[in-house]
């Protein structure tokens, strides 16, 4: 490690933003690579390496964090996002070897579409990192924009006329949000200016916080109002989510994964920069009864909409647009206990749903179909997979030992009380939920055995890694992680 | 300096459950991972008599933390009486299902789907005894329902099985949930999940009343108090037995563990409302929970609904306890919460015993259907005698345990016309009426079960050539046997252990047993009442041999075999004995017409008419109908609702989007 | 103490003692009110000593049980009937069972009866044991809700007590008393099988239900059998006068002559109870199966009544 | 440098006159027309962002205006007139309710505009006018989008959402990354009419037959 460090020292004169450099670097040079790459395996090879690297720089950024810069910054909001979003990246692009090679195989994607689907996953990744990284609330808008083009491109990588269709209903509702984000940055803009004067201060979100007091509440709520809208549009909160199921069916899973597991996560992390800002001010509206609003309604809708599913994916897409509310709803209570309950479970569900969709892709590639009455008996037939798929479903579902029961607890216990009715609906939509994932899980997982078993190589090992992620958070969080999450829990309000 | 041991000991199961994944269908895996959970439970079961027995001398309870769990918090763990009596049942009977499985395992033909979560269970059910913290205590008591489940459908390739997993978990939700809502209610915010500090800070009212509904409905869904109990006759049988003997033999003792721990210790002073609303609870639990047994001729599903009627007992004991403590009659609270405890045990010995009868049936003749039993006292004498004291022991008769926490109840009864609330008043002796219903409605059942299953003729032949079980399973249940005679032959001695428990939980304890003349069991005076199982036996022991004596001196001692004379129609078919259906009949008529809106059609052939004669039952299930398929309902109503918006187009869905934004601008403008 | 014994040894030899001369009593004064002449009222000892004298004859098929049960039977019943108090009150184990424990004992008994019903798996057996359980269900709880009611009353469940109680304190005429009394005989004509529930002489009427589940029985086990029958009968009686006619009996720790005139008096009183008993059976009709029900519904609302009485008028 | 007073004056003139257009837009239901008055529209954020980069002496807005001037008012509208050609559908009506309750609702949103603006008032006057036009332009924007069925219309609709972000952008004083911003919003505008025009999708804004696409989706009904 201390040769590592010193080539790093000597390379930048600080290990922290070589780290970041890294992190941004690596994947935008990668992805340009792959572009003239054409070869799979090597294409394999270095994507997978480009997102190990990218995870060993996150890992060092745990322990170094570079100097503010008003474009870019790490701080404890981002840090473990970042972490997360690295490793998420690495073992979804080991999952994605195996899902390729496979889909190649069968001819459902050919040399060129391959080629760019490596080349925009690491473009996602690149877009996502410099999304948590960006200090500068036009840098963030500009990554998610971009986050979302590359998105796309991958999910209308089959060419298929629904796969198309998808792609074409995220660009359409992407766009939109993406307007409306930009007015709500243009807004906050606007009240920053006159606190801090013109110029590129003004959009540099630390800087934003310390004056935030100073700022006109009324364009920083209704700035927010865009804000939520449209971030919200890609973190696919209920009636913004339209284009979530449907990418999430169309696409290869490894994207689907990353969809659910980073993307959304990611929007949601910029909604929560905002809200600092608007917490930092004594004047405005509380942002609070808006959020749960959305939540609420996302987990409800959500969770009823989990019923009428004859789609694995899509199940599961519906799945996390009920997290991304229980999120919402966690932080739109607010309290240091609720917000730090929000940050676990977005880690958390971030983990196991990606999780659930490696199982879920290989299973749809075993039996050759998404339809879910065309998939039974999986434990009998592939006790890895089915088990592994058992065991993501009551994780989610937010059973213990896993990670996710100790947010929804934490979430549960701190605001009762202060809002029996509001958590009571929020409760209601936990239990239709499980119901309706359950009586999808008794099926897939323990129904008797149907349909085809195709052959399928490609390696386990993310699904069990991330399995015992989870299930260890379930048990233990890391002291560091906690303390960062507790004082942005306090900033958030 | 016990309680380290539990902690020690626990992850023994865990690591067995894992290390067994991958040999679990290997032949000696079975025999070695119950043999390692005997030896655990064995453990834990002694940790726990001498954790009773220090705190019966006085002893602190005793706290350890550990730095696991929520951030900040830690994981708390505590053993005081409570807890050390709840792991004496825990790990009795745990250890008498791992004894029984050492032999009954082998059956098992899915060992991979039972030997990982068998330990995991029994773990579970372990910690949420000791569990001194919300978050560990709901973590463990999610556990023992996760790994539960698993068990339940260990058997998926039936239907059925999956079907009452999925309503199993379902329910365990439900019940984590409003357990959830307890904390919440109790926690300040989230603030405080302690144990120790929950009891120690007040509560308001309206939130302690709050808190205990929430409790209720909780640990209830987990015991099975009606109408929560709809998954409990499902999951139940769908389990192999020796589980199915563990979920309804502790595992429902383990959720009035979390009632009593809540009602009793974390919420301080009681308020009369709660134990009314308990009270009442418990007694139309205890009444439909016996009469749907009747009902049934699967064998191990009327032994679920068993365990139904008997957790309305235990809560009518507590409901009491909860009225008298209230109103501060101490003695009373200590006599009620007594026979709920005392019921507790005897609960989990013969709910155990009376499922590992039914188990060794299974594997005899693998049926769980009465009506396709009978005559097995012939082929499994020893099963049938003990299945015969446990049906006896249920059936609360003396001398065995089950009468004397009944006893203990009624006399509890019989000293709350001192309660000052009218409600109670009016209430107590209806239930007690209900109470003296289920015990006669039990005795009837049980001999249905004990008479249509080992008496008469085998009705197949997998009955007629049904062979004794191994003698491992026979030594668990003879075990469990003697548990049973012995708890009831020497009451004052279980009714002295519990004294610590209930001195902690009400302030005031039962006089010691153990100094009155001839072991005699009092409740509150000599004057008053009192009862002697011991002396009892001898005397029934001395009147049956007296006549014998005699009659074998001085007149016939001769025996002859003949056929049966049956008025003298003897019939040969096995076809024309009672069968479960046709024994329940009267009782149908009488009960279930009005509560289960049971209906018979027969259809009778004209002469003639070559098809044969049949009889169908009708039975409707109340709680089925009012509550929850409304439920289900309702969310089907409302998902095919909310489906719809599946068909909105882009242009719909950006219009919704569009609206949002107008609405949240006019609220805005407003707003200012 | 050796003295207390043999007071205690004496009352379980008397109740065994009367109970077949009360069926004969029973059985007389029937006959004479029906214009007969009736066998002698010692007629059932004899039946018993010619029955105990007989071979068993038992079906093939049937099992232990069966051949234990007629002892379980009759043992169970014989304490519990031996622990009323007949002639004197606190004799030595009186504490050792309260009225509870006596409702227990008699379940007890019929518990295994039933099961001996259906051991040989005849229809007849089956029937009966249907039936005696619907019946018991309904009869156990309205016993059950008496003994509340007396309980109440007396502060206690201990026999001894209650009668002393009865005996000592100016209970006065109290409607739940009475409520209490009405209900106990109900329960006691239908618990021991009598007109109007049960007719104990037939044997070859679809109605009958006691005698169906001991239709297997034959010999010593009959004996057996009946005489527990007789002792049930006895019991009732006995815990009847102790209860509602609790004087003439002898008081803890009384002389001889107070015990000898206890014995007299429970004697006549046990008389009288008999012929009541015949009385009411030549008077009334046997009533179907499920009208029993009503009759013992009507007895369990008695009881409940009686006890809500109670528990509402004590704080008064 | 002119006086503040005309400053402001000719500055409210043109936001205004976007506002109009915009109203314009929201009445015409040919194809053509609306791809006129999108020009039009798109000509009048250039001189907006020209006075704005006069009055204020940015160097860079000059230079957003003439981008605005050849992409959105010339460049764009070309394209869009010959894909309506080339799909033939250039006489199609397709408004999906009726012009009098659009524009009655799009006075509303003006006025909506102006009243939820009306705090900043207090702050700065010039601010809140500039606001609440832009806010304005933009409901108006969204509004054409979703009262058109069609995928060109749609597009218009969006042109015009992202002329008001500009006019926003441009009034705010030194807002970096105008003209990165405005060359994005280019760039998405020209990838959406790329894909409507390379595929067969413009009538997918609509996707009238879901049942088809429940066949492929397997959604379960």
């Amino acid at each position: 490690m201390s040769a590592l460090e010193a080539l790093l020292l000597a390379f930048s004169g600080d290990l922290g933003t070589a780290a970041v450099t890294v992190l941004l670097v690596g994947p935008m040079v990668t992805a340009a690579v792959m572009l003239l790459v054409s070869a799979h395996r090597i294409a394999v090879v270095l994507g997978a390496t480009a997102n190990l690297v990218s995870f060993g720089a996150a890992l060092v950024l745990l322990g170094h964090r570079p100097p503010l810069n008003i474009f870019l910054h790490v701080d404890d909001l981002n840090i473990a996002l970042i972490a997360l979003n690295a490793f998420v990246a690495f073992t979804s692009s080991l999952f994605s070897a195996g899902y390729i090679e496979h889909e190649r195989r069968i001819g459902r994607l050919n040399r060129r579409t391959s080629q760019l689907y490596h080349a925009m996953y690491q473009g996602l990744m690149f877009s996502l990192n410099l999304g948590l990284l960006a200090n500068n609330i036009g840098l963030m808008w500009v990554a998610i924009e971009m986050a979302t083009l590359t998105a796309v491109m991958m999910v209308g990588v089959y060419r298929t006329p629904p796969a198309l269709e998808a792609a074409w209903k995220y660009f359409i509702l992407g766009s939109v949000g993406v307007a409306l984000a930009l007015f709500g940055t243009i807004l906050v803009y606007f009240a920053a200016a006159s606190e801090v004067g013109d110029g590129m201060e003004a959009m540099a979100w630390t800087v934003l916080l310390t004056h935030a007091d100073g700022f006109d509440p009324t364009l920083l709520d209704i700035a927010f109002v865009f804000l939520l809208l449209g971030y919200g549009t890609k973190a696919g909160l209920v009636p913004m989510h339209a284009w979530l199921p449907d990418a999430h069916a169309e696409g290869p899973t490894p994207i689907t994964a990353v969809l659910s597991g980073l993307l959304i996560n990611v929007s949601l992390y910029v909604i929560l920069r905002f809200k600092m800002v608007l917490a930092a001010n004594p004047h405005v509206l509380p942002p609070g009864p808006l959020m749960i609003g959305l939540g609420l309604v996302s987990v409800l809708f959500a969770t009823l909409m989990l019923y009428r599913q004859g789609d694995i994916k899509r199940l599961f897409a519906y799945s996390s647009i009920e997290h991304m509310g229980i999120a919402a709803f966690a932080f739109g209570m607010g309290g240091p206990l609720a917000n730090f309950a929000g940050l676990l479970h977005m880690v958390m569900h971030s983990l196991t749903k990606s999780a659930i969709f490696f199982a879920v892709g290989h299973i749809t590639q075993v039996k050759g179909t998404q339809q879910l009455s065309a998939i039974r008996g999986v434990g009998e037939s592939h006790p890895v997979l089915g088990w592994g798929l058992a065991l993501g479903v009551l994780a989610i579902a937010g059973l213990p030992p896993f990670g996710v029961f100790m947010s929804e607890f934490l979430l549960i216990s701190a605001t009762f009380a202060r809002a029996p009715v509001l958590t009571l609906v929020l409760i209601t939509g936990l239990l239709i939920a499980l119901g309706a994932l359950l009586f999808r899980l008794n099926e897939v997982v323990f129904g008797e055995v149907c349909g085809v078993s195709l052959r399928r190589d490609g390696s386990y090992v993310p699904l069990v890694l991330h399995l015992i992620l989870v299930l260890v958070a379930g048990l233990y969080l890391p002291p560091p992680l906690v303390a960062w999450f507790q004082h942005v829990a306090a900033q958030l309000g | 300096m016990f309680l380290p041991f539990v902690l020690c000991l626990v992850p023994f199961l865990f690591a067995a459950g894992l290390l067994v994944t991958p040999v679990a269908s290997r032949s000696w895996a079975s025999f070695a991972l119950y043999g390692v959970c005997l030896g655990v439970t064995c453990l834990l079961l002694a940790v726990g008599v001498l954790g009773l027995a220090a705190a019966g001398e006085g002893a602190p309870p005793q706290l350890m933390r550990l730095p696991l769990g929520l951030p900040g918090a830690g994981v708390g763990f505590r053993l005081d009486s409570l807890s050390a009596f709840f792991l004496i049942v825990v790990n009795f009977a745990a250890s008498a299902a791992s004894l029984f499985a050492i032999g009954y395992g082998r059956h098992e033909h899915a060992p991979g789907r039972v030997l990982p979560f068998y330990p995991v269970f029994l773990a579970g059910m372990n910690l949420v005894v000791v569990a001194n913290d919300a978050y560990s205590f709901l973590f463990s008591w999610e556990l023992m329902s996760v790994a539960s489940w698993f068990l339940v459908i260990a058997h998926h390739r039936e239907r059925e099985n999956r079907r009452a997993g999925y309503v199993y978990l379902i329910m365990a939700a439900i019940s984590t949930q409003a357990l959830l809502i307890t904390f919440g209610l109790l926690s300040d915010f989230g603030r405080v999940l302690d144990f120790e500090a929950i009891r120690t800070s007040p509560h308001a009212v309206d939130i302690a009343r709050l808190a205990v509904l929430a409790a209720v409905i909780g640990t209830g869904a987990k015991a099975g108090l009606v109408p929560l109990h709809v998954w409990l006759p499902l999951a139940h049988p769908a389990a192999p037995s020796h589980v199915s003997g563990l979920m309804s033999g502790i595992m429902t003792k383990v959720a009035i563990y979390g009632l009593v721990r809540i009602v009793f210790d974390l919420l301080g002073p009681p308020e009369w409302t709660w134990g009314a609303g308990i009270l009442f609870l418990g007694g139309i639990t205890a009444v439909v929970g016996v009469l749907y047994a009747l009902m049934q001729h699967d064998l191990k599903r009327l032994l679920a609904y068993h365990t139904v009627e008997n957790i309305g007992i235990i809560a009518i004991g507590l409901g009491l306890a909860l009225a008298f403590r209230a109103n501060g009659f101490a003695l009373g609270a200590a006599l009620a919460l007594t026979a709920a405890l005392f019921h507790v045990l005897n609960h989990s010995l013969f709910k155990s015993l009376l499922f590992f009868g039914a188990g060794a049936v299974l594997t005899a003749t693998g049926e769980r259907d009465l009506e396709r039993l009978g005559g097995l006292i012939r082929g499994m004498p020893v099963t049938a005698f003990c299945f015969l004291v446990g049906s006896a022991a249920i059936s609360a008769l003396p001398p065995l345990n089950g009468f004397v926490s009944e006893w203990l109840a009624l006399q509890a009864i019989l000293i709350s016309p001192e309660l000052p609330q009218w409600i109670l008043k009016f209430l107590v002796p209806m239930v007690g009426a209900g109470l003296a219903l289920s015990a006669a409605l039990a005795a009837a059942c049980f001999v249905k079960a004990f008479g249509i299953a080992f008496l008469g003729r085998a009705r197949t032949v997998a009955a007629e050539r049904a062979v004794e079980t191994d003698r491992t399973s026979q030594a668990a249940m003879l075990i469990l046997v003697a548990a049973c005679v012995l708890a009831g032959l020497f009451p004052g001695m279980v009714v002295d252990a519990l004294a610590p428990v209930v001195t902690m939980l009400v302030g005031s304890h039962l006089p010691v047993q153990s100094s009155n003349p001839w072991l005699t069991l009092v409740a509150s005076t000599p004057e008053r009442s009192s009862y002697n199982g011991l002396v009892l036996m001898v005397f029934i022991a001395l009147s049956a041999l007296l006549p014998a004596l005699g009659i074998y001196g001085l007149a016939s001692r001769k025996l002859r075999r003949a056929g049966a004379w049956d008025c003298g129609y003897p019939e040969t078919s096995s076809a024309t004995q009672y069968t479960a259906a046709s024994f329940a009949q009267p009782i149908r008529r009488v009960f279930a017409s009005v509560v289960f809106s049971a209906s018979e059609q027969i259809d009778m052939p004209l002469p003639g008419d070559a098809r044969p004669a049949r009889l169908t039952l009708g039975m409707k299930d109340p709680v089925w109908t009012v509550l929850y398929r409304p439920l289900v309902e309702t969310v089907n109503a409302a998902a095919a609702v909310v489906g719809r918006a599946r068909t909105l187009s882009i242009r719909q869905h950006l219009s919704l989007v569009y609206a949002v934004l107008i609405l949240l601008l006019v609220v805005l403008a407003l707003w200012q | 103490m050796i003295q207390y014994l043999l007071l205690q040894g004496f009352q379980m030899m008397l109740v065994l003692a009367v109970a077949p001369l009360l069926i004969g009593i029973v059985r007389k004064v029937k006959s004479r009110l029906l214009c007969r002449i009736g066998p002698s009222v010692f007629q059932p000892y004899r039946d018993l000593i010619r029955l105990a004298r007989k071979d068993v004859v038992v079906a093939h098929n049937a099992s232990w049980l069966f051949l234990v049960t007629p002892y379980i039977v009759f043992s169970a019943i014989w304490v519990a009937a031996a622990l009323v108090p007949t002639y004197a009150l606190g004799l030595i184990f009186s504490w050792s069972a309260d009225i509870i424990v006596i409702v227990g004992l008699l379940a007890l008994a019929r518990f295994f009866q039933a099961l001996a019903g259906l051991d040989v798996g005849t229809a007849f057996g089956g029937i009966g044991t249907s039936r005696e359980m619907m019946i018991a269900s309904l009869a156990e709880p309205a016993m059950l809700m008496i003994v509340f009611t007396l309980s109440l009353l007396a502060q206690s469940t201990q026999l001894s007590s209650i009668a002393h109680y009865m005996m000592t304190v100016d209970v006065g005429l109290r409607v739940s008393c009475g409520l209490a009394l009405l209900g106990l005989v109900m329960v006691a004509i239908a618990e021991n099988g009598r007109i109007p529930v049960d007719n104990p002489a037939t044997h070859l009427e679809l109605t009958m239900v006691h005698e169906a589940m001991i239709l297997e029985y034959s010999g010593r086990h009959l004996a057996l059998i009946e005489l527990a029958a007789a002792l049930k009968l006895t019991l009732y009686l006995s815990m009847l006068v102790c209860v509602f006619l609790p004087w003439g009996m002898a008081l803890n720790g009384a002389g001889t002559l107070t015990l000898v005139i206890g014995v007299g008096v429970y004697l006549s009183k046990m008389a009288a109870g008999g012929t009541a008993l015949a009385l009411l059976e030549v008077t009334v009709a046997k009533m179907r199966v499920f009208r029993v029900v009503d009759f013992l519904n009507f007895a369990l609302m008695l009881g409940l009544l009686a006890a809500l009485l109670l528990f509402v008028s004590r704080s008064i | 440098m002119p006086g503040q007073g005309l400053a402001f004056d000719v500055a409210h003139m043109l936001a205004g006159g976007m506002v109009t257009v915009s109203f314009m837009l929201l009445f015409q239901d040919r194809l053509f027309a609306l791809i006129q008055f999108i020009s039009l529209h798109a000509l009048v954020l250039a001189m907006a962002l020209a006075w704005q980069a006069y009055i204020q002496t940015a160097e860079h807005l000059y230079a957003a205006a003439a981008l605005a001037l050849m992409v959105k008012a010339v460049l764009i509208p070309v394209v869009l007139h010959r894909l309506v050609r080339r799909l033939r559908i250039e006489r199609t009506v397709e408004v999906v309710v009726g012009v009098g309750v659009t524009m009655l609702f799009g006075i509303c949103l003006v006025a909506l505009s102006v009243v939820v603006m009306l705090p900043v008032a207090a702050k700065s006057p010039l601010m809140w006018e500039d606001l609440s036009f832009a806010l304005a332009v933009v409901l108006l924007g969204l509004l054409i989008m979703i009262t058109r069925r069609n995928a060109v219309g749609q597009i218009i609709g969006f042109l015009s959402v992202d002329n008001g972000m500009t006019l926003a952008a441009a009034g705010a004083r030194g807002m970096p990354f105008l003209i990165e911003l405005s060359i994005a919003f280019s760039a998405l505008v020209a990838l959406i009419v790329f894909v409507v025009s390379l595929s067969h999708i413009y009538k997918r804004f609509e996707s009238a037959d879901v049942q088809a696409l429940d066949r492929f989706r397997g959604d379960t009904p």
